[in-house]
């Protein structure tokens, strides 16, 4: 596969490592009453869908970044990626 | 010999080979099949399962029958189809898959019981008595089964791998691909044209028709000329493209050296992957048979075959000269074949034209409505039945050739699983138009078989693909070119009682098909799976069809109702080697060595392999003659003296920034943020699940600098889960992040002496207790200037401290420490002492920290900091986790010297050894040279409120059991004094 | 109709007159007892057993392609039980017992066959950790032998024991272990849940669960709707599409595993042999061909493909292993779909909506599971209670905090 | 100056170099390098006047040169300083940002053509799945090699500096010689 990196454009899938859902990235609040329950939704829960799916991936032989790549798991299209703290500072705004 | 005229071979290269043992000639030019052909042989292996004689039947990949064992000694290769292997001098080859000669199969007695053998019966039988299966049946199967066979030698060759990127890759240089390479081309386009084959040309070198009124491979040539002068055009022959992969990636493998007796200093193959912007699928066609009793006599072949042998290698498939030759066809194409070979000087008995309207082309006997019927040749080929409504009569041949109707090469388009589509026209499955993104059928792959329009389609092809990604490309001046005629009937097989073979290898009958169906095995999977079809080293290339025409006509419904496959990669069997090009040895993977790494070597170390790492394992002298000797000396003279270890494989991470202690607080179970500058703190690591991940040491170099130290094993793991934390889970925290891993060779100088001899080394620097106590860190300089930090900790319980010096330094680092610690004993040890060491204090490593255990199992429960949020907090407060009752103990046998194997299950004595039973288990265990007796750690339920019980430490994968003292973990010095005086 | 050798013979005699279908294909009636989503391995053991076992009578199984589509007609036939853990050793074990009367239960040859399975042991902790697990086995009775390296070279000469980047220093053997043959375990279990009046209905893709009051009252089908008290849903490497329809999320996300076989050789390797220092096992069929695989491609996917870097990984593995297979070709690659789960092990479990039960995350380790989780299944769906080898299979283990992780890699899908 | 005496990456007291064909591959173990990244919110600084790359590029002035390496991180190379504390140069040049020492912690390889840019392109291909006519003089990358990780950058259309991790030195030279070599007929 080749991702779309968004600074350095087509790069060989091989240099990243795959982690998994993007909502990885939001990862609960400590301190919130439900915490545990919230924790193990965040943990082991997936949407794990049959279509568009954000995820997280790794340019580990790259430039270090984190991308929250978009893929339609069907047919592996790519249909965007982003760098995950640019959407993670953007969430937070 | 059989050669006829002409042909694109050259005459005045002869090539000696062997078959079977004894000597032919052909010529540069020739396949292994093409000279056999030559010289008038036709047997040339034996089917599958039945053993039945067979003959080439293809001129191409998709050769289902004649199949070699090529070549000798490390380097014979099964299964290579005689149709691909060039003709090199010296080649030896021999038929495989039978028992005594080749003519006279001693496993051909299967053919005799075949009624025994019909589809599935394997699977009703073979049940009673019970062990037979294994003991008798099964061996006898596999024995009987399988086609060729390895040398079980090492394979000698080289292999390659490489990656090439393009604009356009154009697969296939036949009509299509070399009009579609030259438009490309000439627009200036990165272009790779690749071709199983040796040669350019494609079909075009197997037929006979004229491209500009001339030699059609005259325009070959030239276009060949023109593609070789643009620096943008790859020509790359012998490359086979096997896979389509996802986003225009490629697998192609090029024999760069098959071709040779032996590659000398090349390598074999390269596999390449090519990432093209857009493809070109100009792979041409396939032609398939048609089923009729006895239709896999050696001598019977596919027509367009027939032709290819006629045409590009001039040579006559009977066995001698004079023979006549037949062809059985249901459309034009097989007159085609009658004409070329009259013209090539073979005596033709006529064509066998299953349609009542079978035109006539020229000068030959049409027997228009009829059909084969019957062959005779138990060896090869003698004579035919051909019966028109009902009558029969024998003809004598001494080949046949059958024309079925093409296939276009789909398999490509279908790899991403988009279905082929029937088309009524061609009676063919053309490509789906939802196959790979990018990807443009052209020419006979697309349905377009005929040369002028093959030639149009694919320089349209070009500039289609082209367009798409910006790449502007003109129409070209194409050669003036005909299509052939045609015309073909649905016609699929030849009704009949008598056995007509649909998949030749793997010995797939008409008759299995009704079997299949009369049994349900209706849906085109079950059939393939229940009968075998399809799963022979051609993968059905020239059956799949076929048989989905016969269940269809079972069935009563349309061939496209019935189903198709998927095609899956490799288009052709691709050597296993080459996908795993490289090295194997050794250097299978890379070798991560230390800075240490040539100055132990030069002492003679023991080496071992520590995930990608090379590190001594133990520095044995002159003298000792088991490794325990020497590692018994190693940790001894560490707790007496001093002891050096290289710990530069401990994976170091540089954390800087105005929040880097917020950071390591959040990425740590214990508090982080209130260490002072000049000080380390050891740490634990969580994953988010709340088991222990990894533990390390957090030097606080400055305010806002930080170098934290994880596990070997986990250095580049830790590493990215903190980058992960500091990218996606908190951005605004001010954070950078390196590892320095490499940069710095450190040394662990431990023992009670291991302050005296760094004193030796220090530029002045106070390393007293008061200056310097334990868990203190700083920069200085040493001999003389050179640049360090310096880390007082202690992973053996004993006065240690870690030197780190840029890793240029390393080795003569040691070398300093050896030579200034020479009176106090200054010992080098290995990771054997390293273990022992921390066993004897109790401190977990990868056996403990296996990814299983919990904080509270190390016994580091009050680790995890309940006043803050990190990394698992949360998680490891879980029901489950928290009802955890095991705990890291020490164990002791009352056999002192009978070593407790780690990996044995503990169990309370007198007590039924079973899971439930089971009450934990041995991590870790070594000799205790210090305490003269053999030690453990383990886990233990309720552990720490069992020291002094004796258990059963049971080992029954070795026969083994011993009684074992739980003890403490911390076997030296449990109070601690030691590291801090 | 009874298969032996007998009647092979008396067909043989008499022109193949005689066979009859293998199963019916019966239209679907109005409602059932059970209805069993999935005709895979696992779902057609599960409906064998109900009829064969618990007696249960009216039984579908409603699969959406042809009997056998799914992982169980694509996978690399390896048979074992060689776990560490308790909450998983017995229940391959239980598996492994019935495999080993599987023919004479079914009257189906599946060709189970025990060559044995060779765990390379590369490093001294590898060898601790076998230990552990080879002594788990030991306690359950599955038997197992730590073989030396001597022994090793006897057994396997053909091995890298000489030139090796991560030497070969012993292995851990199952002899029990081994392969069967993955279609024949399929026709085998629906012949005879046939043959005991389950209606096994192909081309039927359920499209719907239909829900009230928190209980399922049925499935919304391509077939129209089908009636059934309990529904069990095994589907393994669609679970999260099926359970979507049902409005759950699961722990599993589903990866691409591929698999790949070689041109037919004569015999060439006796048993299963996995690599310890990379992603490759392999053995041979029956039939000849060398039938290997690795590792997972390591991203989400329901494609059914995998890409180049996963079959260079498997083949460098094979090739440092045993170099003397070089000369062979790849004849064929596949990839299938696995329910990756958050632990690495399955579940068989209720689910929180009354009636509705899951058999699922099975990772790439289902088919040597087929016997027992089939048997599993249908013990909960007739029983209500879990099997007593598939207890720790539960759903709730999660939050509850008792994950079942052989490979102590936790919530990471991909790793396991 | 310390009395110690250093060792080269691929453990030699004098640098390897060796000849493939139009190939030459040197072991520049003299080059001193420092990685420089910016805190929260910095300006890109000129650390000995240099104008700090851009994505995926490269610059050189003198003694110095720097690629980027990642978003607000370059390394910073130093013709000459492997011996001297070059982080701490760079870190009075640039004291608000984050610098870290790298001499050691890389092994950087120097390949020159004699025959232009095609030997140096051919040896990508084998090596690397970068697009060598995308990656012309100028450019820096890192990416996967044989199972490692490296920097890579086109000094020049005949010159490539491939930087691997120094602990894996033997392994890189081994191969790219491998790769030169099979280039040389």
């Amino acid at each position: 596969m080749l991702i779309p990196h968004p600074l350095l454009g087509l790069r060989d899938s091989q240099e990243f490592t795959y982690l998994g859902d993007a909502n990885l990235m939001h990862r609960p609040d400590a301190t919130a009453e439900n915490a545990e329950a919230q924790f193990c939704d965040y943990v082991f829960q997936r949407e794990n869908p049959a279509g568009v799916h954000r995820e997280l991936w790794f340019h580990e032989q790259g430039d270090r970044s984190w991308l929250v790549v978009t893929r339609d798991t069907t047919t592996h299209e790519i249909l965007g990626a982003e760098l995950a703290s640019n959407v993670k500072l953007g969430a937070a705004e | 010999m059989t050669r006829l005229t002409g042909g694109l071979i050259d005459r005045n290269a002869p090539l000696n080979f062997t078959f079977n043992g004894k000597a032919y000639k052909g010529f540069q030019g020739d396949t292994l099949a093409s000279a056999l052909l030559g010289n008038g042989v036709q047997l040339m292996g034996r089917s599958f399962k039945y053993h039945r004689p067979r003959g080439v039947v293809a001129a191409g990949s998709e050769e289902p029958n004649a199949m070699v064992e090529l070549r000798t000694g490390a380097r014979q290769e099964p299964n290579t189809r005689a149709t691909v292997a060039e003709l090199f001098d010296g080649l030896t080859a021999r038929s495989q898959n039978h028992i005594g000669p080749l003519h006279r199969d001693f496993l051909a007695v299967n053919d005799l019981l075949s009624p025994f053998f019909a589809a599935g019966f394997y699977y009703k039988t073979f049940m009673w008595p019970k062990a037979f299966w294994e003991k008798l049946y099964e061996p006898m199967i596999r024995k009987a089964a399988g086609l060729g066979s390895l040398s079980m030698l090492p394979d000698p060759d080289d292999y390659d791998k490489g990656f090439l990127h393009c604009d356009l890759l154009i697969v296939g240089a036949g009509a299509a691909g070399l009009a579609a390479a030259l438009t490309a081309g000439r627009a200036g386009a990165d272009v790779i044209l690749a071709d199983e084959d040796f040669a350019l040309g494609g079909r075009l070198m197997s037929e006979s028709d004229a491209l500009d009124g001339a030699n059609a491979m005259d325009w070959v040539a030239s276009a060949k000329a023109e593609l070789e002068s643009l620096p943008n055009v790859r020509i790359m022959t012998r490359t086979t493209v096997f896979g389509v992969y996802d986003h225009g990636i490629f697998g192609a493998v090029e024999r760069v050296s098959d071709h040779l007796a032996v590659p000398g200093d090349k390598v074999r193959q390269t596999l390449w992957r090519i990432t093209a912007k857009r493809t070109v699928l100009a792979a041409g066609a396939t032609e398939r048979h048609i089923p009729f009793a006895d239709n896999d006599r050696p001598g019977v072949m596919l027509a367009g075959a027939m032709r290819a042998y006629a045409n590009r290698w001039a040579v006559s498939p009977v066995k001698r000269d004079g023979d006549a030759i037949a062809i059985f066809t249901n459309g034009d194409d097989g007159h085609r074949t009658a004409m070329d070979l009259i013209a090539r000087g073979a005596k033709v008995l006529g064509v066998i034209d299953a349609r009542e309207a079978a035109p006539r082309f020229g000068d030959y006997e049409v027997f228009a409505g009829s059909t084969v019927t019957g062959t005779k040749g138990r060896l090869g080929l003698t004579s035919i039945e051909v019966t028109r409504n009902g009558r029969s009569e024998w003809h004598s041949v001494g080949a046949l050739g059958v024309a079925g109707g093409w296939n276009p090469n789909v398999h490509l388009a279908s790899h991403h699983r988009g279905r082929p589509v029937w088309n009524d026209d061609l009676l063919a499955f053309v490509p789906s138009p939802d196959g790979p993104k990018g990807l443009i059928p052209a020419g006979a792959a697309a349905g377009k078989g005929g040369t002028a329009e093959a030639l149009t389609d694919g320089m349209k092809a070009a500039i289609t693909a082209l367009s798409e990604i910006g790449v502007a490309a003109s129409e070209i001046a194409l050669p003036k070119a005909e299509n052939m005629p045609s015309e073909q009937a649905a016609f699929w097989h030849v009704p009949g009682t008598k056995r007509a073979w649909v998949d030749f290898q793997n010995d797939v009958t008409v008759k299995d098909i009704a079997l299949a169906h009369k049994e349900n095995m209706k849906p085109v999977e079950h059939l393939k799976r229940w009968t075998t079809l399809g799963m022979a080293t051609d993968q059905g290339k020239t059956s799949n069809i076929s048989a989905l025409a016969v269940m269809a006509e079972l069935t009563g419904k349309s061939i496209p109702e019935t189903g198709t496959t998927i095609f899956r990669p490799p288009y052709t069997g691709v050597s296993l080697a080459v996908l795993g090009g490289g090295d194997t040895g050794p250097l299978f993977r890379p070798r991560r060595l230390t800075p240490t790494h040539h100055w132990a070597e030069a002492q003679g170390a023991a080496f071992v392999e520590v995930g990608q790492w090379m590190r001594a394992q133990y520095f044995p002298r002159t003298g000792e003659t088991t490794w325990r000797q020497t590692v018994d000396r190693e940790v001894l003279a560490v707790r007496s003296g001093v002891g050096l270890c290289d710990v530069t494989t401990l994976g170091k991470v540089d954390v800087q920034g105005a929040d880097a202690g917020e950071f390591l607080n959040r990425m740590y179970s214990n508090m982080m943020g209130a260490l002072k500058v000049g000080m380390v703190r050891y740490g634990l690591m969580l994953r988010e699940d709340g088991h222990a991940y990894d533990d390390g040491t957090c030097a606080q170099m400055a305010e806002d600098h930080y170098v934290v130290t994880t596990t070997t094993a986990n250095a580049g793991l830790v590493y990215r889960q903190m980058e992960f934390a500091h990218q996606c889970l908190w951005p605004e925290l001010d954070v950078q992040l390196i590892s320095t891993t490499d940069a710095w060779a450190q040394i662990a100088v431990v023992g009670p002496k291991s302050r005296e001899l760094l004193t030796r080394i220090v530029d002045g620097f106070d390393l007293s207790n008061e200056a310097f106590p334990f868990m203190a860190c700083s920069e200085l300089t040493i001999c003389n200037g050179l640049r360090a930090r310096l880390f007082r900790i202690s992973f053996s319980g004993e006065l240690a401290y870690e030197i780190a010096v840029p890793a240029r330094y390393g080795h003569a680092l040691m070398q300093r420490l050896m030579e200034q610690g020479a009176d106090l004993g200054a010992t080098p040890y290995g990771t054997e002492a390293l273990a022992v060491l921390r066993i004897e204090k109790g401190h977990a490593a990868g056996a403990e920290l296996n990814g299983q255990t919990t904080a509270q199992m190390l016994g580091l429960g009050k680790m995890v900091s309940a006043k803050k949020d990190s990394i698992g907090a949360v998680m490891s407060r879980r029901e489950g986790m928290a009802a955890e009752k095991r705990r890291l103990v020490g164990f002791k046998p009352l056999e002192a010297q009978t070593q407790v194997m780690a990996g044995s299950h503990l169990f309370t004595q007198g007590e039924a050894q079973t899971m439930t039973s089971d009450q934990g288990w041995v991590t870790s265990s070594c000799y205790s040279p210090h305490l003269e007796s053999y030690i453990a750690l383990g886990f233990l339920k309720n552990g720490a409120e069992r020291m002094g019980e004796v258990l059963i430490a049971a080992n029954p994968l070795e026969g083994k059991e011993l009684k074992v003292e739980v003890v403490s973990a911390h076997f030296v010095d449990p109070e601690g004094g030691r590291l801090r005086d | 109709m009874k298969f032996s050798g007998f009647k092979v013979v008396k067909e043989a005699l008499t022109g193949h007159k005689g066979w009859t279908p293998l199963w019916r294909n019966p239209e679907p009636k109005p409602a059932y007892d059970i209805v069993i989503v999935g005709g895979g391995g696992h779902g057609l053991a599960t409906a064998f057993y109900l009829a064969k076992t618990f007696g249960e009578l009216k039984v579908a199984v409603l699969e959406k392609g042809w009997l056998g589509s799914g992982n169980i007609g694509r996978n690399t036939t390896i048979i074992r039980s060689n776990y560490l853990l308790p909450g998983n050793e017995p229940f391959y074990e239980f598996s492994m017992k019935l495999w080993e009367n599987l023919e004479q239960e079914t009257n189906f040859n599946s060709m189970v066959s025990q060559r044995g399975i060779i765990n390379l042991i590369h490093t001294d902790a590898q060898r601790d950790a076998y230990r552990r697990r080879g002594n788990a086995m030991m306690l359950v009775g599955a038997g197992a032998r730590l073989l030396s390296r001597d022994e090793l070279k006897g057994m396997v000469p053909f091995l890298n024991f000489d030139n090796a980047r991560f030497p070969i220093k012993g292995g851990l053997m199952q002899e029990r272990a081994g392969t069967a043959r993955h279609d024949g375990v399929v026709w085998g279990y629906a012949r005879g849940a046939d043959m005991r009046g389950v209606d096994i209905i192909q081309n039927c893709e359920v499209t719907g669960f239909k829900i009230e009051g928190g209980k399922v009252l049925g499935v919304e089908t391509s077939r129209g709707f089908i009636g059934a008290k309990k529904v069990g849903v095994a589907v393994a490497g669609s679970s999260g599409r099926v359970m979507a329809k049902a409005g759950m999320r699961l722990p599993i996300e589903s990866h691409v595993l591929q698999a790949f076989v070689s041109e037919g050789l004569k015999p060439t390797i006796p048993g299963v042999i996995t690599f310890g220092a990379g992603h490759f096992y392999v053995s041979q069929s029956d039939k000849g061909g060398l039938v290997f695989g690795g590792d997972i491609d390591g991203y989400n996917s329901y494609a059914q493909r995998g890409n180049l870097p996963v079959v260079e990984d498997v083949l460098e593995g094979g090739m440092a292993l045993m170099p003397m297979i070089g000369r062979a070709r790849l004849l064929r690659s596949w990839g299938g779909i696995m329910d990756m789960s958050m632990d690495g092990s399955p579940i068989i479990d209720q689910t929180h909506i009354d009636g509705l039960y899951l058999n699922a995350g099975w990772c790439y380790g289902g088919f040597k599971a087929t016997p027992a989780s089939g048997y599993a299944f249908a013990h909960l769906l007739a029983t209500g209670r879990p099997h007593e080898t598939a207890a720790a299979y539960r759903l709730d283990r999660f939050e509850r905090g008792y994950v079942i992780d052989e490979k102590g890699v936790g919530a990471q899908p991909n790793l396991h | 100056m310390t009395d110690l005496t250093p060792i080269t990456a691929l453990g030699g007291t004098v640098a390897r170099t060796e000849v493939f064909g139009a190939l030459t591959t040197t072991e520049n173990a003299d080059l001193g390098l420092a990685s420089l990244s910016l805190r929260a919110g910095q300006e890109v600084p000129q650390p000995f006047g240099l104008m700090l790359p851009g994505v995926g590029k490269a610059v050189s002035m003198g003694d110095y040169a720097a690629f980027w390496t990642g978003r607000g991180q370059w390394m910073i190379e130093a013709a000459g300083k492997a011996e001297v504390d070059f982080a701490a140069m760079l870190k009075s040049e640039v004291p608000e940002c984050s610098v870290t020492e790298q001499t050691d912690g890389f092994t950087a390889f120097e390949i020159a053509s004699t025959q232009g840019a095609r030997p140096i392109e051919a040896l990508m291909a084998k090596l690397v799945n970068i697009d060598p006519k995308a990656f012309g003089p100028g450019q820096a990358t890192r990416t996967g090699l044989e199972h490692m990780t490296v920097f890579l950058i086109r000094r020049a259309e005949d010159r490539l500096a491939v930087i691997g991790m120094r602990t894996l030195a033997g392994s890189l030279w081994h191969a790219l010689a491998v790769a030169a070599r099979r280039l040389e007929d």
